[in-house]
């Protein structure tokens, strides 16, 4: 140890350094139970040649105790949906109950390999079907894969089905000539990277000044036989339901292409309206946005596929299904399971199919959680956060039009988009008023998205918050309006309460440092006891 | 509230839904259950997974290894779990940090020199380093060496199905299960010759050879990754030339949970950086010089670039990344070590045991890991089922679950949750089911 | 809602209300299964007297998402082990496992009623007897409770222990004789309330000028026949050892006397030295300091009474005792325990014990967390945890010797006391040191305790604590009184970095408000949906 | 670090305890198990108590209630459950604002005016009680009522041995199972008279007759309560009269584990708040005038008063007061009321069913809550035992546990977590166990 004094930290919890730079030769925090067979001499069971020859350098040497204070001191710095609001708008940040939490942990389910023959599954194989079923009753649409394991991935499998049932329809030749995807310019940036990859090119409809798809432009485009099919989200990224849904389903399959939803925003229509029931042929879900499964930091998502029943042949494999009836064999196999009349299997014989999309079943425990949160709330339950989540958004959008700039005047559903308009005269933008609601103790909005909005404030508030903290969000909302004419510095300069201030991105972006690396000069730290 | 924002009913909040858009009745979903009730019911359905409780030999992409109980002591606090893809650097540095140590600790791991911040799982990862290989050779022929695992190889199929890529195989050698010499197919079309080591055989490649084919025609090595505690012993696929590699890291402290969450990694070369799919993490400084951590390099991702990002994933696995990165560091250095040494001594032991006995067989002479085909008298599944009744063992995977000309074989893995008690069982067991 | 814009908070964390003053009418947070029995008029099965008339008026009504973010935002007011270095003295705050936290939690034991049948809590009981004899070999003494709830409960059951002997031994008149207890002036004030609560008298023994017993005071004290025993902390709370310790006992003893011993500070010898082997005749352990037990923010405890085998009779009832060779009785009642060949029993038949002093078998949940803790530990481990208990202490000693006083020159066990003797001249006093340790991220240590050391700070690193760590809380220690002497001011009004301020609590003494009440013209809060 | 501090070796760290007192062998405690192992021994523990899978209808002082997923949840943060007793305010003020409302909402129950930050359990609440009485009155009888529970006179009984107390009994009457007329009993001696309600054999007593008996003759009433649920549908004690309430916190979000760590309950009047045992919080400000609190009234207590303190007690239940308010507030008011009303329809219904069925009756004839006292028609020990191993349904207590003369008679007990179809089974049982 330097005997001289190193320069004190003033709090040690905001200081925490990298597990790496924390590492002493020695430590451990892990024990296993002792090897019980006879140990070989390992280059006798693997050739040197394919052995690691660095010892593991660099991987961080700690104890238990090192590695919880590491986690919890570094959590302390996020902000989380179990402090507060966290109205991130195209996010659905609703409450993550702790008891779907316990649910996905039973062992039963979180201890079976995916590889179980299914007659050993049956429970898990249920759950599956089960959640099937629901989300066809939720969505109006019969066919469900739960393969995909987030929005984008289920965008990916539902424009390859509308690729294939038109491959299909059209024939190779027919086919070719389809390759256009028609996507609003208000889409999410998944939608138009989703239809990439399925080997489409994108042409982009306009909207129109009260935010809805323009039909004439859509008519247009679906003029010239190339359309495939249109990607369109509903309420659209605005907050605004497409009224004009119906009509834009039958121009899109008048011209031989099929419609695709992207169903981020159900959270505004659970119960109360029905994808299938407008025309829409294919939609995928977030469970990790409208069914309440935990964002967990950027994941892990679910996002179902569910498809009209014509397109149903084209899901990935394998289907889960159900087949009537005893099965004697399991009634042999297994005695919990005699009483079961009902056997679910792994369906592999689809030969339209597009293939997999993920190995094994998808994002099961996502699953888990999602039926818990369907079976919680009940056929009423779905429908009243459905009526809350539009509420709350609606009374945000009253209590904020007076202050901000709300570029569309039709009501929003579960969303509502303002602009930093009237801000931007002192400089303030929207950047700046999502900084300084970090002060106020709010997560930030959804900021510049969508893209065809300038200064974009998506706020997104869901069921999850009750009036106190809506009311007191509106309040830091018009204080911030307040500041931003009286007193402009402090919201260009804010947040003023994190651990760090706002980072320089461009910087980082021009000489990524992308991982830790040990200090070339750095002299190994010595710990003796 | 309704009255407050000027309505009279909740229906009225609805409007702008045409009328007959809207449903006129009740979902057609189950009334509220409460917390006990709903335990209950999963509960009973859990009981009807009794694999669940097995001793079990299976792997084959997902493995059963300890899971250090502060691992989801961490992951369920609530400012990790319950928070979104840190977006808002100033009030998501925990999320942030813990990323770029997970990128990090897979670029020791993987030798390599980027990583993301994670694919949704090995499989779609390895789809995604074939779109990568297309994207940076510019080249569109991709061979696929001997024995990937299935699962993965159909995933690749899906994804690159539109994508112009045509998908080659390459055989594997039925006496030592490792890919056969790939020479004579590769040229100066190959994007990429893609490989899994250990294999889905459980057999270890000479990934340095087969880095050496694919550089000479100026094809990238991909390399996949199914049980990722390997890397804490063979040479790394970086040090063995690996242009892509890509791992399942489930592995590393993530429960079985029936095939998912899982976590993809995902790890390449600095050059390649800019091509790379998905979220990354890197360091920057505020104003007053203090350390933090951003998403950087967005211009690759699609809310940027729309169709032409790099991939269309948005939100990947964080939190089994996170989980990933509390069970490296719990274990660290020497425990990953001590896993892995565990895996192939065990290994070694119960395929010695095994091969000796009467109708049963090793094919394959490679080294291995934790994995190993075994061939037995007669039809694998039975005997598996066998096994699995009488024994209450799962015994492995009937390779007839993917070839259908392998009636006989299965799949065994050990790792160090099998007791050398249990290894002793397990071959009991096969003699008398191989006997039945 | 009113219309006009409350004053806006800076950030809802830091000012989250009482829970009362979030509720709501009408929110909830539950759900029971429906009632499945016809439900009878409530007064026809309780008459209207017996029961409430006030409808729970003032308990909250909020729902599960209310609750959840008003804890985990309080929650973040507070200090833990888990964030940092605890160093409070006398209170062992080591690292608390997080397994131990999941063996508590088996539903095989946490769902266990304690009026179970024995024969249906083998696995119980025998958890209890296992650690009965590990901690009979690490004290030394063979007789063990487990049943005392905490530190001061196991202390009283001592003390009973040594009446219930001397009644015994002496007889009605002779004991009434021996009515004092020694207790030296260093002692913690449980053992004097604990002597009381037994009957005895206290008188004060005086420790010498090296922070020791003072064998004379002690010898004069018990040369007058009325002394039923000494109660000795060992290490004391100086953290010395008293190296005099079996001529104490000696003396006591040859006064008729018994020697109880606090064993708070165990940690100092597990594994190194045993009470038992001192002397000593009866000595409580504190689960929740030595064997790493969880505080929670001020219990559960549980507090071992551990007596040599002559004082065993005394002991609380029931004794779990363990008897040798298969019970036939269970063997057919279940078949799960057929192998079992020792049976463990509840034996009440114990004429001469205290009685019960307290309902059931005490704090079982931290018997079994202390089990799992000496498991993982192993022999080794116990020992290597003294060692490094004791030896973080000597650094830390070390490391502020020249900047602090340090009023004994012994070198200390497991912590070390200073004073802030250098420090008053500018009008710093221990309080004020502490304070400001929270400014630099470091829980403060006992201060002002043991009484007789006048600005007492009491530091005990515990073995949880690494080198890293050890020398930022020196550094911050130094930097203090570098500050104390460069700017009092800023250590006289700290903390700087907390949610609140110090507190008036003279004046909360005065006029106590010890609950929240409904301001009287509150009106009714209202929220519609 | 040992030659930092100029030592050699580690032995030198203990040269002040005498060498003929340090241990020259190791520990015969056992050698170090990992976590794998560890929960591998305690599951197989756990196996050995088959009573904790059982339906039960075992109360008796400790109940089966549900237990809302939240409690565990916030108690497991690390900022609550690593947190010591909060004597630094300004970063203790999450523990201690729980306290805070724990005081409240135990005032609110109890229908009294200051509660304290809780005691081990109920038992050694009342046995504090008792203590507190005879400070307050400065009399030294205490009267217990008929039916106490028996552990918990024990323990008053252990704890007032040396206090000059002494303790005498009233009886129940037989017909209602209530406390019989005590006004013979109560003098101007009498310290306290102490009840429990609903009693042992889950009998409701007339609390306020019983109130005004005691303050008659100036002695002050105690109501212990062992099922703290009971406080949401019966009158208050303080609203009867009491002067102290005690009871036991575990219904209240609190696991089984085999009897502890529970949490006790303990209120009183205003006027006794400076004679109360324990620890309180308390509201205070700081120089900005902003609220928090504190603990207060330090002066009662043995760190300050020694051994003139209102009990020795320091260490409390600190987590289990934690696990309650969350579980109070989760429930709530109505959710309160709900499982109260639940306990009472079901445990009529099934009293109902059982004093039908032949050889079998209630004997005691007083309104109950959720327990009731059945007379089978022999040993219902026995009784019992065949219930457990034929049917898997723990019965109830046996009363013989504590009375010798009561050899057929078992108490059950019904709550919110027992089905109809369970108290069928259990009627059913009791019909098939009658007639062995
Ligand atoms: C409108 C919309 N579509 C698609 C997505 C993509 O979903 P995921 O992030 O789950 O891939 C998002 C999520 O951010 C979204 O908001
Ligand atoms: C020396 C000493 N003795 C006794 C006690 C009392 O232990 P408990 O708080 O568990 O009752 C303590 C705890 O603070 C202590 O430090």
């Amino acid at each position: 140890m330097k005997s001289e004094i190193t320069k004190v930290t003033s709090h040690i919890n905001p200081n925490e350094a990298l597990i790496f730079e924390r590492s002493q030769p020695g430590r451990i925090g892990y024990r296993l139970p002792p090897l019980d067979v006879d140990e070989q001499a390992i280059e006798t069971l693997v050739p040197k040649q394919f052995l690691r020859d660095d010892d593991l350098e660099g991987v961080p040497e700690v104890s238990e105790v090192d590695v919880i204070r590491h986690f919890v001191r570094i959590s302390t710095w996020n902000y989380s949906i179990d402090q507060g609001m966290y109205p991130l708008g195209s996010c659905t940040m609703k409450y993550n109950s702790r008891l779907n939490e316990k649910v996905a942990r039973i062992p039963g389910f979180a201890g079976l390999h995916p590889l179980t023959d299914a007659e050993d599954a049956q429970g898990a194989l249920e759950v599956i079907y089960e959640l099937q079923q629901h989300l066809a009753e939720i969505t109006g649409l019969p066919g469900i894969s739960l393969q995909p394991a987030a929005g984008a991935h289920g965008e990916m499998t539902g424009v390859m089905i509308i690729r294939a049932f038109i491959d299909a329809r059209d024939g190779e030749a027919g086919s070719a000539k389809r390759r256009t995807m028609l996507i609003p310019d208000s889409a999410h940036g998944t939608n138009p990277a989703s239809a990439h990859l399925s080997g489409f090119s994108v042409k982009t409809i306009r909207s129109t000044p009260e935010g809805l798809t323009d039909l004439d432009h859509l008519r247009e485009l679906c003029s010239h036989g190339e359309v495939a099919g249109l990607m369109l989200t509903n309420p659209n990224t605005l907050g605004l339901f497409e009224k004009n849904i119906q009509e834009i389903c039958r121009i899109v399959h008048d011209a031989g292409g099929l419609v695709y939803m992207d169903g981020a925003n159900m959270n505004a229509l659970v119960g109360v309206a029905r994808p299938g029931d407008m025309g829409v042929d294919v939609i995928h879900l977030n469970l990790h946005k409208t069914f309440s499964t935990p964002h967990g930091g950027g994941g892990p998502g679910c996002g179902p596929c569910c498809c009209t029943k014509e397109l149903e042949p084209f899901l990935p494999v394998p289907r889960i299904i159900k087949t009537e009836g005893g099965s004697a064999e399991i009634q042999t196999r297994n005695s919990k399971l005699e009483t079961r009349n009902s056997v679910f299997k792994l369906d592999f014989d689809q030969p339209q199919s597009i293939g997999r999309v993920k190995a094994f079943f998808g994002n099961y425990g996502m699953m888990l959680r999602a039926l818990a949160y369907i079976q919680t709330h009940g056929f009423d339950g779905l429908r009243e956060a459905t009526e809350a989540a539009v509420l709350n958004a609606r009374y945000i959008a009253h209590g904020l039009t007076s202050v901000y700039d709300k570029p569309y005047n039709n009501p929003p559903m579960h969303e509502v988009v303002f602009t930093d308009k009237r801000q931007t005269r002192k400089g303030v933008h929207t950047l700046d008023i999502a900084k300084r609601l970090i002060d106020y103790g709010f997560h930030p909005m959804t900021i510049y998205f969508p893209l065809i909005v300038p200064g974009a404030m998506l706020i997104e508030p869901t069921e999850s918050v009750g009036r106190q903290e809506l009311d007191q969000f509106i309040e830091a909302m018009c204080s911030i309006a307040r500041e931003a004419v009286d007193d402009p510095e402090l919201v260009l300069n804010a947040p003023h309460t994190t651990r760090i201030g706002r980072l320089d991105e461009a910087a980082a972006a021009r000489k990524p440092v992308l991982r830790w690396k040990a200090r070339a000069t750095a002299s190994a730290a010595q710990e003796s006891r | 509230m309704l009255q407050h924002v000027g309505l009279n009913s909740a229906d009225e909040l609805f409007d702008s839904i045409p009328k007959d858009l809207r449903l006129s009745r009740n979902l057609n979903t189950p009334a509220a259950l409460s917390e006990i009730e709903l335990l209950a019911g999963f509960d009973k359905l859990a009981e009807q997974n009794p694999a669940a409780k097995r001793t079990s030999f299976l792997g084959a992409g997902a493995y059963q290894h300890y899971i250090p109980t502060v691992v989801d002591h961490i992951i369920s606090r609530s400012e990790f779990f319950t928070a979104y893809t840190p977006y808002q650097p100033e009030i998501s540095q925990g999320t942030l940090q813990a990323i770029f140590e997970f990128q990090t600790l897979v670029c020791q791991l993987t030798g390599l020199e980027v990583a993301n911040a994670s694919m949704y799982d090995g499989s779609t990862a390895l789809a995604e380093a074939v779109l990568m290989a297309e994207r940076v050779t510019k080249r569109s022929k991709v061979i696929a060496c001997g024995a990937i695992h299935p699962e993965y190889l159909d995933v690749v199929t899906t994804y690159v199905q539109h994508a112009g890529i045509e998908l080659a195989r390459a055989e594997f050698d039925p006496a030592t299960g490792q890919t056969s010499d790939v020479a004579e197919l590769i040229d100066d079309s190959t994007a990429a010759l893609v490989v899994q080591s250990p294999n889905f055989f459980g057999c270890i490649e000479d990934v340095t050879t087969l880095a050496d084919r694919a550089h000479e025609a100026g094809a990238l090595l991909i390399v996949a990754v199914t049980e990722a505690i390997s890397l804490a012993l063979l040479k790394s696929p970086g040090a063995c030339g690996a242009d892509i590699v890509v791992a399942e890291g489930q592995s590393f402290g993530v429960p079985l949970s029936f095939g998912g969450p899982y976590v993809g990694l995902f790890a390449t070369r600095e050059k390649y950086a800019r091509q790379i799919p998905g979220r990354l993490v890197g360091e920057a400084y505020d104003k007053q010089g203090r350390r933090g951590f951003v998403l950087t390099l967005a211009t690759r991702e699609q809310h940027i670039r729309r169709e032409k990002a790099t991939s269309n994933i948005c939100t990947n696995e964080g939190l089994i990344a996170l989980a990933a990165t509390v069970y490296l560091e719990t274990m660290g250095r020497r425990g990953l070590q001590e896993v892995a040494q565990q895996c192939v001594q065990k290994t070694a032991y119960a395929a010695k045991q095994i091969a000796t006995l009467a109708g049963f067989s090793v094919p394959f002479s490679a080294p291995r890991f934790n994995e190993f085909v075994v061939r037995g008298p007669r039809n694998a599944k039975e005997l598996l089922a066998w096994l699995a009744s009488e024994r209450n063992i799962t015994g492995g995977l009937p390779l007839s679950r993917y070839f259908k000309d392998r009636p006989n074989e299965f799949l065994v893995c050990v790792t160090e949750m099998n007791s050398r008690a249990q290894i002793d069982a397990l071959v009991d067991g096969l003699t008398g089911a191989g006997s039945q």
